[in-house]
């Protein structure tokens, strides 16, 4: 396929600063560009498209010289360039914001903005003048709360991802490129994100911006480049007038749209609940909480990035030790913080980190899915790797993991796809209750369907799924009902008919990124297993 | 509960006094250091060295444990000066870097005895008392040598202990030198680091490089304790072999004659005991009673003795505990 | 918001070019020990133009590849253990001195007076208890591994000196010495023993859950965590085989040196770290394979069996050592595509 | 989807929180290090309960803790170097071997000949080289640490010997011998010496960009890398820092002992590594500091003079050394609420 004739929005073609024509780049067993060309213009938000897999985060490794391509063009401003490492990329005038956080969870918030690049004399850091500058830079990311000497390893991952950015900013950059920023953003923060990209841009400064989800590319973009398997199939699109239809079968060759399973509608839950939370309190982090989920049921809770829903569901799991309250399953009272109880009761936990929490990153695929059971699968403690196989398998296929083959190991997988793997392993069987922890980071919008249909679909066989999202229609469309957290308590809980989006986020605005978190707190309770 | 052999266990070689010097006189305190005990031989000389003090009622011994290195001997000794012992007996880590602390001590107005390995400044002691290494090689290569006079293609081995430390290369010496006046040379060379372990290591793999031998000198019995297992475990027995220092368990095989093992040369541990002997009798500003001088010697070199079948009961109450 | 409204059409094949055999699972660990079989290999032809009398007669090689597999079976047999500990993210340095210790307990003449069956419960069950003083500091104290097994090490040696007042406990119990003088299909028993450990655990490490749960905490421990492993009982658990490990190495050593002694296994500790890191195991955790240890020990005793049979000098040997070591791991590394691992000390 | 909602901008102004002076930057360190600190005390309490004509004169206290800090003084020093590489997430097992071959080198006749300079210049230009040779290894080669420094330990202590001819070499030389025997205001120079490198550790750790970047290596290699840092470049410096501190602790050494040989330094690099693991610095890189590692140095030179003081057995000194070190972790890990650490093993 190749591209339509470009609608120029605003800018002018003299405007190009960067061009990219037949790019290739080839790992072991995949061939992850396969010729791409891309067009970006000063001034610009130039938006990538692409299922999990079509190569977008290569693409920019490949610009900011984490990664050599095998062969192609670049031109950067008018000039052919090679990016042999991430300092030659950065003298250029290209700042990246990768899709993984690449902080230093040792350094402080000021040493991780200005990392490799400290402002010093003679090697001695200017520390004040650091930390002013870091200071300036929060302020202008809207972030002034966030302590510039606080060790970036005690930040909640939103703000992590805050001083990510920060870092990108501490740089003099004529391109910024942004690969999946909002997937761990909340609705104001991703306002606020665009509030500073439109200031960039305003600068003549090019943005790459690389999201999942249409709504953020109609809102920002003025261009957008769709990959597919690593080929450009459209190029220059017009980001505010291209319908929907035409950018999903650009990118997966086929038609869907972006859609929830349809809920069975006055659908009612009485009787014992499968869940049965009371007044569960983790001082500093959230404060008596009680919910409860019914076989069969979904429940979703929404609420800002900090308002500790992650912390309410790792409470419930046992992973953290919870300094009140009950955790009941099925009428059985389960043993405070210790994960082990709640699995063996049949409770399987998605968390929020795939990377730390998650994923065995050397490990192949397969075995990523099984770990949670691959006791199941053995016998007299001997395990069976072809039953593993074939059951990781099956699970794979439903979610259209790619590659397909489960003998990979899961690093070298794309961000989306080693998603699809921690879902993956809660939908094997046997779990009771699904505690979901923003199931759908950085998944496309064509897996997405197939994921909200397994959801629903493990709903319908009478498995519990608490499901926790930061994005409102998810939670809505998704769920049955709908528990609404703020700065650690349940400020609402409706039937998610009877809400609707506005009142959510009116519900949840009342505070800023860090209210919920609140960082001073000392009564911090421990991790136990 | 340890595992003491079947007949009479070998007791500390002390000797019990009567010469004219052995007198009770005033009360002295000797300080004593050697290396950590992790080898038969150095256990022995503790040993010894607290066995013969316990027999005078006037000595008072302060012994501390050297570690593992001359640094750490040297920390001890500091410790130990401080505390203004009249003596100190001093098997050194290492003679040379040991030498700056015993002049420190001589300085401090502390007779130093210095134990078996020598100092690089002899104003370092008061008085040397010490094994004859070379002449331990000497030994062992004329009870090689005659054996095997005339019979120049023979196969000799060595199984020395350290190699880094001064006393294996004046053992290693003599034997050769010995060895060389009966036209007869060192064909295979391991060092075994003076532990069982590591002395059945080596000897395993020499006696592969070797697949005759005629005569081996092991130069110490500790790690003789492997040597002659890797023998039994490769089924040799057509060479016979010296041991060194004199252990009991040596001296048993020798008597009992089941082993390879036909003599051992001496190397005695009891020269702790005859060095507090020394640093009691100097402390208290005497000689040695069948001596004419009013003084101990400045330097007293014991011989070294060729245990074999026949003289060995002669040695046996001697033998230490490996 | 509707349902999905076309039927989905067939995907594009996905572009995975493709593969041979070698880049499969588990074809990295493949090629690493091929490579270090390799070296071997040189390791063996070294021999053969440096001695070509033991080399190149069959008789001689036989006895003389005896020889070193009778010498790498102790430690061997802890490098088993300690691949197992490494994999897990750990590391054990007291197994040296645990060694020491059970071959001390074992043949006090009291443990002896009760003959072999004593013996060899003694040396596990020291082992054993040892392990768990280790594994329960380590998981339920929170220790770091280094820290706590190297309390463990200083402490074992100290018990080991004491309980035998530093002198060689002679070992008189025939059956056990029979270990290292017997024969079976002209191979020494110790060394049947450590070939067996071998087979154990590499059935153990790929074959149970017990392996796979090791990989596990070694490769993501808190993701093992919210997976429901039990993350404290494996830790412990692992220390425990460890020490078992120690325990069978000591019986080894007791028969080869018929003695127990506070000085046995001195510095095997470096030994077997020293061997898994050879055969692939990282000291990160989360990789490493039980052959590769196995070859890992072998190489190390035939380069220091090859120095002996060429009465190389001592310093000569320890120059020469460090040498082949950096080039052995250099042959194994340029086997292996590296470029997704990360950059330099990471 | 729906599209944004206002234009938000409803940040309040920056809201001071209170925070408790522990919570802030570098609090965590801090209070390990009080910790240890603490741990220090106690020993000292020990020392006044069971030697107080020693502890409780101030004099002797005075003369006694300066041994302490003398003997201390070479490992000392090594420990610095290795707290820069192990917070880079490497490992440095040749320090001891180094510490030697620096003290033969700069104790040859020839080099004495030349002088006090000259025997100063040789001994860190030999630590320089190796640490380059490490570095090298490391960065270039991808060897892993462990590996490459092991080698080095190896032929380091081989070519000790074969230039020694495994001979303790005399220094004759006043100058360098002097360090150990002349005080400046009652200190040893030695300890003044190590003193300064101390401080000279804390300065480059934590105050200038080499420093940072040490941290960042060790906390996210690949995070550095992207940051635009020479990851392999660092490396290559770190070794050679590392070397150049065993160059100076040689020169410790060789005045102490008045002799260079190649015995010098035995098993120092694990008596470093302990050392900086008990101040905290983590075996996988990205935290440690340096007042921990002195620290950590004093508290088990302080363990050792104690036994000495008290005239322990060896037997006995080993078996509570082991349990004194858990102790001391454990003390320390209670000050610190470690709920984001992963649990056991990892
Ligand atoms: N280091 C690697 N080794 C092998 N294959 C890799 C490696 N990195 C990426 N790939 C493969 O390259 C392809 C493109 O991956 P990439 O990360 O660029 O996808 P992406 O478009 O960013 O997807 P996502 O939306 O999920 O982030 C994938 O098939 C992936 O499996
Ligand atoms: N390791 C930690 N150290 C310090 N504070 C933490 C830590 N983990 C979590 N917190 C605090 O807990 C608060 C809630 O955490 P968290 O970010 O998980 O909330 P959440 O509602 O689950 O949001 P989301 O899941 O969208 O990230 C955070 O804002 C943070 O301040
Ligand atoms: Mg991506
Ligand atoms: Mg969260």
């Amino acid at each position: 396929m190749t591209a339509p004739p470009a609608q120029p929005p605003e800018t002018s073609p003299e405007d190009v600063v960067l061009r990219l024509t037949d790019v290739v780049k080839t790992f072991p067993g995949v061939r992850a560009l396969d010729g791409v060309q891309l067009e970006v213009r000063a001034g610009e938000v130039h938006c990538l498209l692409g299922q999990n897999g079509a190569g977008k985060s290569t693409l920019i490794k490949i610009l900011s010289g984490a990664h050599t391509p095998d062969s192609g063009e670049i031109l950067w401003q008018g000039q052919a360039a090679s990016f042999g490492s991430p300092q030659v990329a950065m003298k250029a005038g290209i700042a990246t914001i990768y899709q993984e956080l690449d902080l230093v969870d040792g350094l402080s918030v000021a040493e991780n903005l200005y990392l490799g690049h400290e402002p010093n004399s003679v090697g001695f850091v200017a520390r004040r003048q650091m930390r002013r500058g870091a200071a300036a830079i929060l302020q202008r990311l809207g972030h002034p709360e966030i302590p510039v000497g606080r060790e970036v390893g005690k930040l909640p991952a939103a703000a992590k991802q805050i001083v990510s950015m920060g870092r990108a900013l501490s740089r003099e950059a004529r391109l910024l490129i942004m690969d999946e920023p909002s997937a761990v953003l909340a609705h104001d923060e991703v306002q606020n994100l665009f509030r500073i990209v439109r200031g960039l841009t305003a600068q003549g400064i090019a943005v790459i911006y690389i999201s999942h989800r249409l709504d953020e590319i109609r809102e920002i973009g003025d261009r957008v480049t769709v990959l597919k398997d690593g080929r450009t199939t459209a190029a220059n699109l017009d980001a505010k007038s291209t319908p929907n239809r035409e950018l999903v079968s650009r990118m997966t060759g086929r038609t869907i749209e972006y859609v929830f399973p349809v809920r069975p509608a006055a659908r009612a839950f009485d009787g014992e609940p499968l869940l049965r939370v009371e007044g569960l309190t983790l001082p500093g982090r959230f404060a008596d909480v009680s919910l409860n989920v019914h076989g069969g049921e979904i429940v979703g809770i929404t609420g800002l990035v900090g308002s500790g829903r992650s912390e309410v569901l790792e409470s419930i799991y046992g992973a953290r030790r919870p300094s009140a309250g009950t955790v009941e399953l099925a009428g059985r009272r389960l043993r405070r913080g210790s994960v082990n109880a709640a699995v063996r009761s049949g409770i399987g936990m998605a968390p929020e980190e795939r990377k730390s929490q998650a994923l065995l990153l050397a490990e192949p695929i397969y075995r990523n899915v099984t770990l949670a059971g691959f006791a199941r699968y053995a016998r007299a403690g001997f395990t069976d790797a072809g039953r593993e196989r074939d059951a990781a398998e099956e699970v794979t296929r439903g979610l259209d993991l790619r590659p397909a083959d489960v003998r990979r190991p899961v690093r070298t997988l794309s961000g989306g796809n080693q998603q699809k793997v921690v879902v993956g392993r809660w939908l094997l069987g046997e779990t009771k209750l699904l505690l979901l922890d923003e199931p759908t980071r950085g998944v496309d919008v064509g897996a997405r369907a197939e994921l909200y249909q397994v959801i629903r679909r493990l709903a319908d066989e009478g498995v519990g799924v608490l499901l926790v999202s930061s994005e409102v229609p998810e939670v809505l469309g998704l769920s049955d009902r709908v528990l609404v957290m703020r700065e650690g308590r349940v400020v609402r809980e409706a039937l998610a008919d009877e809400l609707d989006e506005d009142t959510v986020l009116d519900l949840v605005m009342a505070g800023s990124l860090l209210d919920g978190a609140d960082l001073s707190s000392d009564a911090v309770e421990g991790t136990a297993a | 509960t340890s595992n003491e052999t079947k007949d009479n266990p070998p007791a500390a070689n002390v000797k019990e006094g009567n010469a004219a010097s052995e007198a009770p006189g005033k009360p002295v305190t000797i300080g004593f250091s050697a290396p950590a005990a992790d080898h038969g031989w150095i256990g022995a000389i503790t040993a010894n060295a607290k066995a013969q003090a316990a027999k005078f009622s006037d000595v008072t011994l302060k012994a501390v444990d050297a570690g593992k290195d001359a640094p750490a001997q040297i920390a001890a000794l500091e410790t130990l000066i401080a505390s203004k012992p009249d003596a100190i007996v001093l098997l050194p880590q290492d003679g040379a870097q040991l030498t700056a602390i015993g002049k420190k001590a001589m300085d401090a107005g502390i007779i130093v005895i210095n134990l078996d390995r020598e100092f690089s400044d002899s104003a370092a002691s008061f008085c040397l008392i010490k094994g004859d290494n070379y002449g331990m090689g000497v030994a062992a290569g004329h009870y090689i040598g005659e054996k095997l006079k005339g019979k120049t293609d023979a196969v000799i081995g060595e199984i020395p202990g350290i190699d880094e430390l001064q006393l294996t290369k004046d053992r290693s010496k003599g034997f050769a030198d010995t060895l060389k006046t009966y036209g007869l040379s060192v064909k295979h060379r391991v060092a075994a680091g003076f532990t069982v372990q590591t002395g059945q290591a080596a000897a395993a793999n020499l006696l592969q490089a070797a697949p005759k031998l005629d005569a081996v000198w092991n130069h110490d019995d500790d790690q003789g304790v492997g040597v002659l297992a890797a023998i039994q475990q490769a089924g040799r027995k057509e060479f016979f072999m010296v041991g060194g220092a004199g252990s009991r368990d040596a001296m048993d095989h020798i008597k009992a004659g089941d082993t390879v093992l036909t003599s051992t040369v001496t190397y005695p541990p009891s020269m702790a005991s005859s060095a507090i002997i020394l640093a009691r009798l100097a402390a208290q500003g005497k000689g040695m009673g069948d001596l004419v001088e009013l003084q101990v010697p400045k330097l007293i070199v014991l011989q070294s003795e060729t245990i074999t079948k026949d003289n060995v009961d002669k040695y046996l109450p001697l033998g230490f505990k490996s | 918001m509707s349902t999905a409204t076309e039927p989905v059409d067939v995907h594009d094949p996905p572009r995975v070019t493709t593969q041979s055999w070698w880049q499969r699972e588990g074809a990295d660990n493949a090629k690493r020990n091929l490579a270090l079989l390799g070296v071997m290999v040189v390791l063996l032809i070294i021999g053969m133009v440096t001695a070509p009398d033991i080399f190149l007669d069959g008789k001689n090689l036989w006895n003389n590849e005896v020889t070193v597999l009778t010498q790498a079976s102790s430690i061997g047999v802890l490098t088993v253990g300690m691949t197992f500990v490494m994999i897990s993210g750990g590391i054990d340095l007291s197994v040296g001195a645990l060694l020491a210790l059970a071959s001390v307990w074992c043949t006090t003449v009291a443990t002896q007076s009760y003959g072999a069956g004593a013996m060899i419960f003694a040396a596990i069950a020291v082992g054993a208890v040892a392990g768990l003083i280790n594994g329960s500091l380590i998981a339920y104290g929170k220790l770091v591994p280094f820290i706590a097994t190297l309390a463990m090490m200083l402490s074992a040696r100290g018990l080991a000196q004491s309980i035998s007042g530093s002198h060689t406990q002679i070992n008189r119990d025939a059956f056990i010495n029979g270990f290292a003088l017997n024969k079976v299909a002209g191979i020494p028993i110790v060394v049947l023993i450590f070939l067996a450990v071998v087979a154990v655990g590499w059935v153990l490490l790929n074959r149970t859950t017990f392996g796979r749960r090791t990989i596990a905490i070694g490769g993501n421990a808190e993701a093992a965590r919210l997976a429901g492993i039990n993350v404290r009982l494996q830790t412990v658990a692992l220390y425990v085989l460890s020490g078992v490990c120690c325990g069978i190495a000591a019986l080894i050593v007791v028969s080869q040196a018929q003695s127990g002694s506070n000085t046995h296994g001195d510095l095997y500790e470096l030994n077997a770290i020293a061997a898994a890191i050879i055969g692939g195991t990282a000291l990160t955790g989360g990789r490493g394979t039980i052959i590769g240890s196995l070859l890992g020990v072998l190489i190390f005793t035939q380069i220091t069996n090859l120095f002996i049979i060429n009465n190389l000098q001592l310093d000569l040997q320890r120059i020469i050592n460090g040498g082949i070591i950096v080039v052995a791991v250099l042959i194994q590394q340029f086997r292996v595509t590296s470029f997704w691992r990360k950059p330099a000390s990471s």
